[in-house]
Formats: C-alpha cells, structure tokens, sequence
C-alpha cells in the first residue's frame, strides 16, 4: 500500500461506562486516533450483529463493541448478552474465513480514560496493518 | 460433543417385519390408532401425481397403507408441519409425528422458540437413510425411486443430498421413539423409546421393552463416527472454497435474494424477515451514495448481509436439514455452507441443535465467565 | 400539625454517597435541598476507590450517574467548599448559617477545559491522590472529579502571598478566574437536616511497629486505592518505590482497632478486596493476609473471601506483628495463633486501617447540638433500635459519620432518613 | 413534512475552535438535505448562548436542531431545555461531541477537522429520522402492601399509613411481632424489647389506615409500580379471599434459623438439653433458665456459627446474640460457668467490642474451637473440639445452646414469583442494585425490608423499613402521576412473533406475553430503555425509541464514508 491508509473504525460505546471513558480520555487530554467514530448507545446490549455486520459489509475497517466491564452493566447483565452475541456473529465471520480481526469486544469503564486511549490505539494499529476492509470496494456485496 | 444416541435407553423391542418396513410402520400406526393412543397421525404421504411427497395428518387410519414413512425426498421439512399445526396451541387431538431425525430437531428448536406445543404431540422418528435432491428426483420419478430403494438396501449414500451424505446425526434419537432399522436382524427393526411419553405408547400396545439394542448401537454409533469423519473433511474443503472473501462471494454470487431459503427453513420462524423488512431498505440517496463509494452495486442488494445475517441469526438453530439447498433455484451449496457456521457457532456454546428440550438457546441465556477469548485481541 | 413558618426544606451536609442518594430521593418527591461540603468535589471517599466489593464493580461507573443527576438537580443546591457555622431553631424551623469559602472560580463560567493548570507555576503534594502524585495551585483533585471546575488554594497561590501572578486567568478564555470572589455567609432556613460527613482512616503513624512513615513501600488503605485507581497517579499501576512490581505483599488487618476499641466492619473485606487487586494486577504475586478474626458479616462475603483465599493466598492468623526494613524487603516478625514466633519477607506492605470520626465530627455535633459517642461518632438516640435519629428531633445522622460501615448500610441509612423526613412532615 | 435543520457549531472559546477549522466544518455541511442554517457561537452553553439559539430557532422555524459542542454527559440536558423553550421537541435534537471526542483527543488540526465533520453529518443524518416522543403520564395508587407483621412490616406500616395512602398488613402468623417478641432485651444497651414492641403493635392496631389481615397469606400479585393487582387469602376465616389495588409492595417476611438437625454432630433433637438460640430466648422470656430436670444449669456452652459452613456465609448476628445470652445466663444464674465456642469473633460496629469487653470478666470462657461434637455423658453433655492448636479438647456441661445461622424459608420462593424476583443460594431475596439500592429490586415498586433481604440486626432492619419508606414517599405521591421514561422499548405487533427471547433477557420484567395474539408485549412504564431486547430480537420486532436500527445505522453509514 503505497498512499496513506486512515482506517475508518466504528466505535459502538455503552452511555454509562465506555462513553464516560471516552469522555475521560478527553477530559485527560490523552490521544486517541481520529479513526474511531464513536456511536453512543446506552448499553452494549443495543448493539444488534446485523449492525455490526451492515458496518463491516459497508466497508468499515473495524468495528469496536465497547462496554461496561462484567458484572458491571448499568442494567445488570446487558454485557453478557452482548458478548453472547458478538461471539456468534465473530465466530461467522471467521468460519467464512473472512477477517474476523477487525471485530472487536472491549470492556472500558468510566475511569479508564487511559484504557480506552489504549484499546482504540491498539486496534487501529492493528487495522492499519491489516489494510483497508476489501469489502469496502467490492460491487457485489 | 454427542454425535449419535443421547437419550436412548438401555433396551428396545424388535419388531418382526410382514411383507416390508413400511407396511409394518404403517400397521404399527394402524394400532395405535385403534387403541385411540392417537387420534391422528402426521407422516409423508406420495401426492396422487406421484412426483412428490408431502406431510399429510392422517385421520382415517385405513389411508395409513399409502403412507410413505421412508419417502425419498424432503419437499416440506416435517418441523414447519408439526408448527403449522401447533403454534397457536396445543389443540385437542393426540397426534403422533412422524419425522427424521432432522426433522425432530428442528421441532425441538421451534418448541424453545415457542412456535409448536408439544403438549400432545409424539414425535416418532427413525434411522435416516438421507433423502435425494428434489431436482434428482423429479426428472424420472419412478426411475428415482428404485434408485432410492436400492440404495437404502445396499447403505449406499452417494445419491443422497450433499448435506445428508456428510449428516453425522442420521439416527440421532431427540424425539420420543425411534425406530432403528440399522443393526436389526434380516426383516425385523428396532423400536426406541425415548421419553416416558414414548414408553407409555408402547405400553399401551402391550408392547414389551426388553429386547437388547446393541448392535443398533455400535452399527449408529459407528456410523455417525464415520459420518463426522467426512463431515469434518468436507468442512475444510468448503472453507477453502468460502475462504478469503472473493471465494465467499463466487460462493454466494448467483444469489438471486429470493430468499427461499430462509421461507423453507424450518428455523426460520419469524413473521417477517429481518431481511425483508424495512429496516434493509434505503432511499435511494443512500444507494447512489453506496454506488458511489464502491464504483457500483449489484441488485437486488444486500445479499450478502441477508445470507451471514441469517447465519448469525439461525446458525445456532440450524439441524443442516438441507431444505435451504433443495429450495435454491440457483443451486448455491447453501446447506453445506450453513453446516459448516452451525457447527463452529453451536460449539462456542458447546450447545447442539435439537438434541434436548433441556438444554436453553444461546442467545436466551448467559454465563458470567465465559467466552473471555471473545474480548480485547485474541487473534 | 405544622406551623405556617415551617419550611419542608431540607439540608445535606456531606456531599458523599449517602449525601447524594439522600437529596436525589427528596428532590425527586418535590423538596428543595441545600447540599453543604466541605471539599471541592462531590463523592466522598467512595470515588477514591478504582472498585468496590464485594461484587468489584467499579466504583467510577457506579457514581458518575448520580453524581451527574445530583449537579443537574433543579431541587438541589449545592455549596461546595462550605461548612455549617451556626443552627438555631428546631424541627421544622432550623435556621442555619454557612461559610462558603471563594472557590476563585466562576461555577458557571468555567466549562472545565483545564487550561489554567498548566501555566500555574506553583507545584505540590495532591491530597487527594495521598500525595502520591503532584498538582498546581489551580487544580481539581482528580482527573473527572464532579463539579470539573478546578479551585485555588490561597495558600499556595503566589496572588494570595502578594505576588502579582495572574497566569491562569490569563489562559481562562471564559472570565471563570476571578480573584476578587469573596467568602459568603449564607443563611438557610430548613425543615430538618441530614448529617452524612462520612469518616477518616486511623492514622497508621500512631502505630508505629507497622513502620510506615519510616518504611519503603507501606502503604495505607486510601494510598493503596489511589495507586489502583486507573485515574490515579500511576494509572493503577501497582509498583514499589523504586518502579518495579512487587513479587509479594502483606496485608495487615486490624490497624489500630486496639488503640479505638471497635471493629470497622469494613477492613477485613477491603483488605480482601486489595488481594483481589494485587491478584487482578500481579497474577504471579504471592500475598500474605495477617487477621486476627475474620469478620465478613453478611450473605455475599463468604463466597468472596473464599475466592481470595482459594486463590493462594495465605491467610495467618496473628499478633504482635512488627516490622523492620531488611535490604530491599520488609521483614514482618509475628505470633502466629499458637503464640509460636516467626517472620517473613515481602516487598510490599498494606495496611487496612480503622474507620475513625472526621477530625471536625466533634466541632460539628457542638454546632448542631447533638451528642457524639465514646469514639466520636454522632451518637444516635437508642441504638438498639434506630441508627438514625439523635436525640435532636428533625437531625438524623446518615453513613459513616454514624458508625464505620460499608456502602449499602450508609446508602441503607441514607434513605431511611429520607423516609422519616417525608414521613413526618 | 419540510424538516428545516439548524445546525450550530460550538466554539468553546478555544478548546474547539483551536483545535478544528469550524469554517470548514460549516462549509462541509451547509449542502447537506434539509438543512437551513449554521452557524457558529463562541460558548452555547453561556446564557446567552441559550437565548441565542432560542431566538436562531424562532427566526429560521427551525424544525430540528444539531448542535456540536461537548459531551451529551455535559450539556444534552442544557440544549433540550433549550428547545422545549424554543417550542420544538426535546427529541428532534442530538448533539455532536467534537470536543471531548475529538478537538481534545487529536493532535492534529486537519484530523481533527475531517473526525468533526463526519460526527456533524452523521448526527444531520441521523436527525432525518428522529421523532417527536413525548412524556407519558400514568395515574398510580398510592397504598401499599406490607407482606410481613414482623418489626420491619410493622415499622414501614407506622410510617406509610396516611389519610391518603393506605397500608394493607399481611401476616402468615395469628399474631404480629414477628422474632423480636421473642426478646427479653436487645444489645448492647439490654434494654427491655417488650414495651418498645407492644407499643409499636397497638400504634398498627389503632391506626385506621392500617388494615390488618393475620392468618393470610398473599394468593396473587400482578401488575406493575403504581398498580398491582393483590389476592389475599384469610385462613382464619375460612379461606376469604380479599382483592385489593397497591402501588407498592414490601417484602418484610424475614427469615428463619438454620435448623440444627441437619448437623448432628450437634445432637440437637436427640439429646436433652441441647437448644437453639430461639428455644433459649424463649425461656429465658419466662425468667426462668432450668434445665429439663427443672435444676438451674451449673454451667453452659454457646456454640457460634452452627450451620455456617453449610449455608456459606457469616449471619452477622449470631457472635452479639451470644454475647447477650451470657449476659441472660449471668444475671438469671449468677456464677454459672458459660463457655463460648467460635471460631472468628464477627462483632462488626463501633459498640459493639464494648459490649464484648464489658461481657467477658469471671467465669466467662471463650475457646476458638473446630469440628465440635455434642454427646450425652450421664445427666451431663460432652463437648468434643479441635483448640487453635490444632489438639482435640473436651469439656463437660450441663447446657448447651447452639447459635444457628440465619436462613430464609424456602417456601418463600412463590411469592418471589409472584413478584418476579430472583432469591440468592442462601434463599435471600436479591436487591436491585447491592451498593445504591439495598432496598429495591429489579422490579419496580416491590421492595425489600429486614432479614428478607439478608441477615441483620434490629436496629438495621428497621433502618431498611424506613428505607423503604424514603424510597415510596419519594416516587409515589398520593395524586401525582408517574412519568416513565421515554427512551424506552417498542415491539411491533405485526412482526413479533412470540418467541419469547426478549422475556428471557430483559432484567426487569418488563415484557409480557400476550397469550391471546401469542406476542410479547413491552410494559413502559418499567422499561429503562436498555434496548437489550430490540438486539435480542430475530425479527427486528422491537425498536429502541431514539436509538432505532435507523438512526443508528444512518450514522454508521455516515461513519465508514
């Protein structure tokens, strides 16, 4: 790849912790890669696959899933179910054999200000290795 | 992960064939229905075109000699019909199914999805031989049939739909009874109970179980080892096939989004497909838009998003009965590829589609530690 | 029957967890509620903790959403950096008159951008992070503290020592700096009054044989939860003095129970609760847990404690325990529960600490007129069967400043309170 | 409808404005569908930035606002009042955080810029799709079923009970007080319960907005906060059975001591003079403390945490009970030998290590103990036990009492059906938050008061019952409605199918099922808008309002562009 690739991530955020990390990593100054466009929801057991899914046969590069740490949900168990529903929709992806790395499930809370300066940095790190999602520009999808 | 028998019981009885299996079966109903055990039978039935079969439910037991219990083709999968009959309650009559096992799984699946009630249901299934593709058989029906029955009689599956040749649970037993043709003494087959439900029947019709089951045992237990053994091996040719997203899309590239597919599946129960409502269609700003970033877009849309939506939707359901396959008019190896996700989506739940009412659906439940190598960067 | 110059309002004092969930509930049933807190910032202890047990929830995640509620309250008015000078009155009519001192910071100006720190060329020991990190003398205590609007400490400010600096108002683009604000006398009228001023930990320099002040690497409960926290001065990296991890640790139940005379209720589960850090941090560490009796009262601790302990870690029931610095470790000699002596190197002590009054609890009962106890909490009415009431009809007393306990029964007290207040008037 | 958009750019003096190139960001924007105007303001959340959009609405008809400026944590609230001043609906606005999540967390003034203006389209997008919602009110009762006569049932009763608010009082017994008339004294003070208790049941006896049913049992609950649906069924009289409305319900039922049989290495049953803590209180309560053969007891044992290790956790009280009951011993039977075996002394609080230390002095013996064993030896009782270092001891006595752990009854179970809420493995009754509500459970408008909940002292118990009350005199006010959330579920009637996955994963129960049309059904007034069910859901059948699979994937799109 010769010309520069920014990654476009999608970034699902649960209200009551990540986004409130999010905020934190803000508030802290810290740096965060622009590449993350945030979408808040109020818990991460909004984040319906399909979604998920529309986003990366769109031609996301990434999709993050950012929640509240087990045992921690705003609505008690939300979390589980979430990552309940991630698994099976990451397990798909990676039995089509296609690139189940760029779905990510993370667990950030309202004081992890660094952790999720940290969890997006890495994942676009990642991503920008991996190269730009080929479904972004395959006609057929 | 249990492959063949989970239920079974120690003993079963052998029951002597008259003139054929099928004769017997249909007799053993005749029975049951004179005993008032069942006030109706539900089982394949020839349609009097003779190009087809379907599910009929059977009233009038002297109709029961046209049954055709080991019918050679899958037109309508047996779940949709013990649903159609049940969903909206138990009703009246006691009816005895008679499915594969395939079948019963999938009924399995819909009753934790509450779409039948099994309150008075019996479901009968029996040691699946595989049914041919419809196509196969509607060229040359008659021709197709001696095929089908030689095939059985020599336990040679290669004219069998893919999915039932690479099918490790042919005689998976999740029903009530089952009745076991494989292991049995020339002109006699097994009959199974399975659940208190299956033994009162056979109780009712004085029927002992004593007699041992052994060699219907080991010769399915086998048999599903060898099966698994060739479904494993037909998975990895498949990803290699599916793998990397262009071989996905050739895979899949035929796709007309008629969606048949999902219209027969028997797990398939919703009113309305997700992905045949108004939530996959767009203005057509947003189409151009789309066009625009990807230089152009194929129609009708979405295909993609339909067949892995549908595989993160109904994976964890799937009983690879292979109806999806049977129904594609652009003959896409749907079943084998929805096999494949079942298998690897199931096992993260080491969950395993119909095998017992007791065991809950993934997505209805939870554990608080689990799943860890699902979260951060595993890979 | 109420008087037609009885007032339903009613007065927080403390601005904790408890302070909190008391004003939400009476705003929620309509009251107006004046909230009085003597720091900066809103929390309590309880936003010091990166967790709580026994269930590790995190604690941030757990407040932030009241606290936000709590400041956007239109019932509730809160008065930071204040303190209660006078109450006159009874039940129904206190009159009450408040010190609010000069935040030098404009509450609805300041949009919390932080600006003004950097430049401020005054450098200090942060309080609230146990002076384990540094702030300026424009600061807030911590990096998502609520209300997010920094104070000045007059008494490090080189303005405030004559000096004619004016850095931070100059990088202020909002005029939220204003060195002119004055301390305010406020007077409030209030029906009853809410006190819920929360606790301190016992000063473990008064036990000298655990060595700290003098010791490397021993730690406080308070010191301990800051270096945990990943809004903290290490970003919850657990290291020794010299930034290594440590490979072993002890844990000293207990400290200062003999001197105060009560169990804390709390200790042995926060020091539970530090294992679970060290564990969660440092799989690989090795934890040595010094107890005399184990007290976890209640139906969700056991599970817990057998957690930490199934987890190896080694729990020595003891006395006399005493430590010396030996090299790069610290060595803890002890009786083990046959009165046998013995000892053991770790590199890393923490030390869980009594629940004592706040130093001003005492000033503040004289001030409200109620009775403190023997140890210096507010002194219910009959302690066998309310915690809450004093001897004051219309003043209750709420969390901490009661007795030393746990969140539940401070949050439990909290809206009791609540219900006699709605219940009676 | 002709949807004209504003769009308003915050500067936030320089913590935006330095970091992103407003200019462009407006330039980006302003072709964008629908939209009439944007602009730029130095500071919005000023008071003049406020009137300044209301005017900016009033004069331009803005039909839907955006603004980008900070976190929704900081300011969402701010501009929807904003907008209900204006005249246009709360709902029709969505704010961009271009400056916690963007202008503070990139470096780089282009980046930043591009990130800006991709969060203000997505949220342009977005807006096309919103709707007006608008705040429910529905009517409540404002009584209150106690299910319980024990001093928590009895002291929430005395609180609750108003002219304007009734109290229905449901005991299993024939008799209210519950435990504590059990009582001689309670700790640590000792003083006298059976005046304070008396007292408390006359008051609930007299009061005419109590009414009482003794000898029942509740048959039924159904409904939700504000309007439940009550069955009561009278045992006295002949198996009546009472229908009445609350808003509310109590769980005060209390609990139970672990019964000793199911350890017998006590012997407890099968020998004489081995009893329980309650048998103790008992006849301590008839001033009399004899053993069977009618003699005072010379000496006496209390054995701590019997049951404990069984039930798997501490219950709290039992090291103070038996401190109490040394001083029953030493009052009644002055000079009687009472040795203690425990294993940890758990006397958690600031009195109560007094009470100890002024409890200890002649003939009293505490021994931390293990594997204890009970065994008659002639008129006597053996006591058999491991000492702390680690040698077995014996050690005769003339009476034994046993301090049994604290238990609920498992028979409890329907009632937690009934009201929907989940019991812990000690067969407590779970609360809905363990830190900052103690008192609530995960269906609203049913509480918990006392022992029910956990193991507690008096004193704590009823502190939970006036918990309670603070909790129903805040949220239900005789004559006020209650305004449920509105961000909340939605399940379509034509596209649900029945399968019931949104009941099982919704935490609060707020999902029905219709057995009629066969289709869950959402309960508004209870859902907190978790949206858990609408991802649950195959058929797309539920939708979160203001978080709709449109909305969301309008900013997706916008996002990967």
């Amino acid at each position: 790849m010769t010309e520069k690739f920014e990654p476009r991530i999608v970034g699902f955020l649960c209200n009551w912790c990540s986004y409130a990390g999010a905020d934190l990593a803000g508030s802290s100054k810290l740096k965060v890669p622009s590449s993350l466009i945030p979408i808040r929801v109020m818990c991460s057991s909004r984040v319906d696959p399909v979604l998920v899914l529309t986003a990366l046969l769109q031609g996301a590069d990434g999709v993050l899933v950012a929640g509240c740490h087990p045992g921690d949900c705003h609505y008690d168990e939300g979390n589980y179910y979430a990552r309940r529903r991630f698994a099976v929709l990451k397990k798909v992806i990676e039995s089509l054999g296609l690139e189940s790395g760029r779905l990510r499930l993370s667990w950030v809370s309202a004081s992890e200000g660094q952790r999720f300066a940290d969890v997006v940095t890495e994942f676009n790190e990642k991503i920008k290795k991996m190269g730009p999602n080929p479904m972004k520009k395959k006609s057929s999808l | 992960m249990n492959t063949s028998i989970n239920k079974q019981e120690q003993n079963g009885a052998i029951i002597a064939v008259k003139t054929n299996v099928r004769d017997t079966i249909n007799d053993f109903f005749k029975k049951t229905m004179e005993k008032g055990i069942f006030d109706a039978i539900l089982i394949p039935m020839q349609v009097p075109a003779g190009d087809s079969f379907v599910y009929v439910l059977l009233k009038d037991s002297s109709l029961l000699k046209d049954a055709s219990p080991l019918s050679p083709i899958m037109s309508v999968q047996g779940a949709k019909a013990v649903s159609s009959i049940t969903r909206l309650g138990k009703g009246h009559m006691k009816i005895a199914a008679f499915l594969r096992p395939c079948e019963t799984r999938a009924t399995i699946e819909l009753t934790k999805l509450e779409q039948t009630n099994l309150d008075n249901i019996t479901l009968i299934s029996m040691d699946c031989p595989g049914v041919m593709p419809i196509s196969d058989y509607i060229e040359d029906p008659t021709k197709a049939m001696k095929l089908f029955e030689n095939a059985i009689k020599n336990e040679d599956d290669t004219i069998m739909r893919p999915v039932c040749q690479i099918c490790d649970k042919s005689s998976m037993v999740a029903g009530d009874l089952h009745i076991g043709l494989l292991g049995a003494k020339k002109d006699t087959f097994f009959i199974i109970p399975s659940s208190e439900k299956g033994k009162q029947v056979l109780s009712d019709l004085d029927i002992t179980v004593k007699d041992n089951i052994d060699s219907w045992t080991s010769k399915t237990q086998a048999k599903a080892e060898e099966k698994q053994k060739k479904r494993k091996k037909a998975h990895k040719e498949l990803r290699l096939k599916t793998g990397a997203l262009d071989n996905f899309l050739d895979t899949f590239a035929q796709c007309i989004n008629c969606h048949n597919c999902m219209r027969v599946c028997p797990v398939c129960y919703c009113r309305v497909c997700y992905f045949d409502s108004d939530k996959v269609k767009h203005p057509s700003e947003d189409y151009l838009q789309k066009a625009e970033s990807k230089g152009s877009i194929r129609f009708l849309p979405d295909t993609s998003l339909f067949q892995m939506g549908r595989m993160t939707h109904m994976s964890l359901s799937c009983v690879s009965c292979g109806s999806c396959e049977d129904a594609c008019p652009m003959s896409i190896p749907v079943a084998q590829v929805f096999s494949m996700i079942a298998d690897e989506t199931q096992e993260l739940f080491n969950y395993n589609a119909g095998r017992s009412l007791e065991d809950p659906l993934p997505l209805k439940a939870y554990k608080e530690d689990e799943l860890r190598e699902m979260e951060d960067d595993h890979d | 029957m109420k008087d037609k110059d009885n007032t339903t309002d009613v007065l927080v004092i403390g601005a904790g967890i408890a302070g909190i969930q008391a004003s939400l509930m009476l705003s929620k049933s309509g009251r107006q509620i004046h909230v009085v807190e003597k720091t900066s910032y809103t929390g309590g202890s309880t936003i010091k903790f990166e967790e709580v047990f026994s269930n590790m929830e995190c604690s941030t995640c757990m407040l932030a959403p009241i606290q936000q509620e709590f400041l956007q309250d239109k019932n509730i008015h809160l008065h930071t950096l204040a303190e209660v000078e006078e109450i006159k009155g009874t039940l129904g009519n206190f009159s009450v008159e408040i010190n609010k001192k000069a935040r030098y910071v404009d509450m609805v100006n300041c949009i919390g951008c932080n600006a003004c720190f950097e430049p401020c060329p005054v450098s200090t020991k942060n309080e609230f992070e146990e002076g384990l990190s540094k702030r300026k003398a424009i600061y807030v205590p911590c990096a998502g503290a609520l209300p997010n609007v920094p104070m000045i400490d007059t008494s490090l400010c080189l303005r405030f020592k004559g000096k004619n600096c004016q850095a931070c108002q100059e990088a202020c683009m909002f005029e939220a700096i204003d060195f002119n604000q004055k301390d305010q006398k406020i007077k409030l009228d209030v029906g009853s009054i809410i006190v819920a001023t929360g606790f301190n930990i016992f000063d473990s320099t008064k036990t000298p044989q655990y060595g700290y002040g003098k010791i490397d690497d021993v730690y406080t409960a308070f010191e301990f939860e800051r270096l945990y926290a990943s809004n903290g001065p290490t970003e919850g990296k657990i290291q020794l003095k010299n930034g290594k991890s440590p490979k072993s640790a002890a844990i000293i139940h207990c400290v200062g129970r003999d001197t105060i005379g009560y169990c804390s209720s709390v200790c042995c589960l926060y020091s539970l609760k530090f294992n679970h850090y060290l564990k969660s941090k440092i799989p690989e560490i090795k934890i040595f847990e010094f107890y005399t009796d184990l007290c976890i009262p209640g139906k969700l601790h056991q599970k817990f404690y057998e957690k930490m302990r199934d987890a190896g870690t080694k729990l020595i029931r003891s006395s006399d325990i005493n430590m010396t610095k030996q090299g790069q470790g610290i060595t803890i000699s002890y009786s083990d529960e046959s009165k046998k002596k013995s000892s053991l190197l770790v590199e890393m002590v923490l030390l869980a600490p009594a629940l004592v009054p706040k130093e001003d609890a005492s000033t503040l009962a004289k001030t409200l007129g109620i009775p403190v106890d023997d140890y210096g909490f507010y002194k219910e009415e009959n302690q066998d069967i309310s915690t809450i009431m004093t001897s004051k009809p219309g003043i209750f007393i709420v969390g901490c400043s009661q007795g030393p306990k746990d969140i539940q029964h401070s949050v439990s007290q909290a809206s009791a309170a609540v219900g006699k207040i709605l219940s009676s008037s | 409808m002709d949807r004209k958009i504003g769009v308003y750019i915050c500067e936030c003096g320089p913590n935006i404005s330095e970091k992103i190139d407003i200019d462009k960001v407006i330039e980006a924007v302003s072709s964008l569908k629908d939209v009439v105007i944007v602009e730029k303001y130095k500071l919005l959340c000023s008071e003049d930035g406020k009137n300044f959009l209301k005017e900016q609405i009033k004069k331009h008809n803005i039909t839907h606002l955006v603004v980008a400026a900070c976190s929704p944590r900081e300011h969402q609230q701010t501009f929807m009042n904003v907008c209900e001043n204006a005249g246009i609906n709360p709902y029709l606005f969505q704010l961009v955080n271009i400056r916690e999540q963007c202008a503070w967390i990139t470096e780089d003034k282009e980046e930043a810029t591009k990130k800006a203006i991709k969060l203000t389209k997505a949220a342009i997008k977005r807006i096309y799709y919103h709707t007006p919602l608008e705040k429910k009110q529905i009517d409540s009762n404002p009584d209150v079923l106690v299910i319980g006569g024990g001093i928590a049932g009895i002291e929430a009763s005395l609180q609750l009970a108003k002219p304007d608010r009734k109290v229905y009082l449901v005991e299993k017994t024939s008799s209210l007080g519950g435990l504590v008339k059990n009582f001689e004294k309670t700790y640590p003070d000792m003083i006298p319960s059976a005046p304070f208790i008396q007292q408390k049941i006359e008051k609930v006896h007299k009061n005419p907005n109590i009414t009482i049913f003794t000898d029942s049992e509740v048959t039924g609950i159904l409904g939700f906060f504000g309007n439940f649906e009550v069955k009561v069924n009278q045992l006295a009289a002949e198996n009546k059975t009472t229908d009445f409305d609350v808003g509310a319900v109590i769980l005060a039922t209390g609990s139970t001591l672990f019964d000793p049989r199911k350890s017998p290495q006590y012997n407890y049953g099968t020998v004489d003079n081995v009893i329980t803590a309650l048998d103790f209180e008992q006849m301590n309560l008839t001033g009399k403390i004899v053993l069977k053969n009618g003699k005072p007891p010379k000496s006496a044992a209390i054995i701590h945490c019997v049951g404990r290790d069984k039930k798997g956790y501490c219950s709290e009280i039992c090291c103070m009970y038996s401190l109490k009951f040394i001083r029953y011993l030493k009052e009644k039977i002055p000079g009687i030998l009472v040795t203690n075996f425990y294993s940890d002394l758990c006397i958690p609080g600031k009195s109560h290590q007094k009470f100890y230390e002024q409890t200890l002095g002649k003939n009293v013996e505490f021994k931390r103990a293990e594997n204890i064993e009970i065994h008659k030896k002639g008129e006597q009782l053996d006591i058999k036990y491991r000492d702390e270092n680690g040698n077995t001891n014996k050690s005769l006595v003339d009476m034994v009492i046993l301090s049994p752990a604290l238990e609920v009854p498992s028979d409890s179970s329907t009632l937690g059906e009934f009201l929907g809420i989940s019991q812990d493995d000690g067969n407590f009754f779970i609360e809905e938050h363990e830190k900052l509500s103690p008192v609530s459970t995960s269906t609203e408008g049913v509480y918990l008061a006392g022992c029910t909940q956990g193991p507690k002292s008096i004193p704590d118990t009823i502190t939970q019952a006036e918990a309670v009350t603070g909790k129903i005199l805040s949220s239900l006010i005789p004559g006020k409605k209650i305004e449920p959330e509105v961000k909340v579920s939605y399940i379509s009637e034509s596209f649900c199918i029945g399968c019931k996955t949104c009941l099982d994963v919704c935490s609060y129960g707020c999902i029905t099922f219709n057995e009629v049309k066969k289709i869950s059904v959402v309960n508004e007034v209870i859902c907190r808008g978790c949206g858990n069910c609408v991802a649950a859901c195959p058929s797309g059948a539920a939708t979160l309002k203001h978080f709709t699979f449109r909305q969301l994937y309008q900013e997706l799109s916008e996002a990967v562009q």
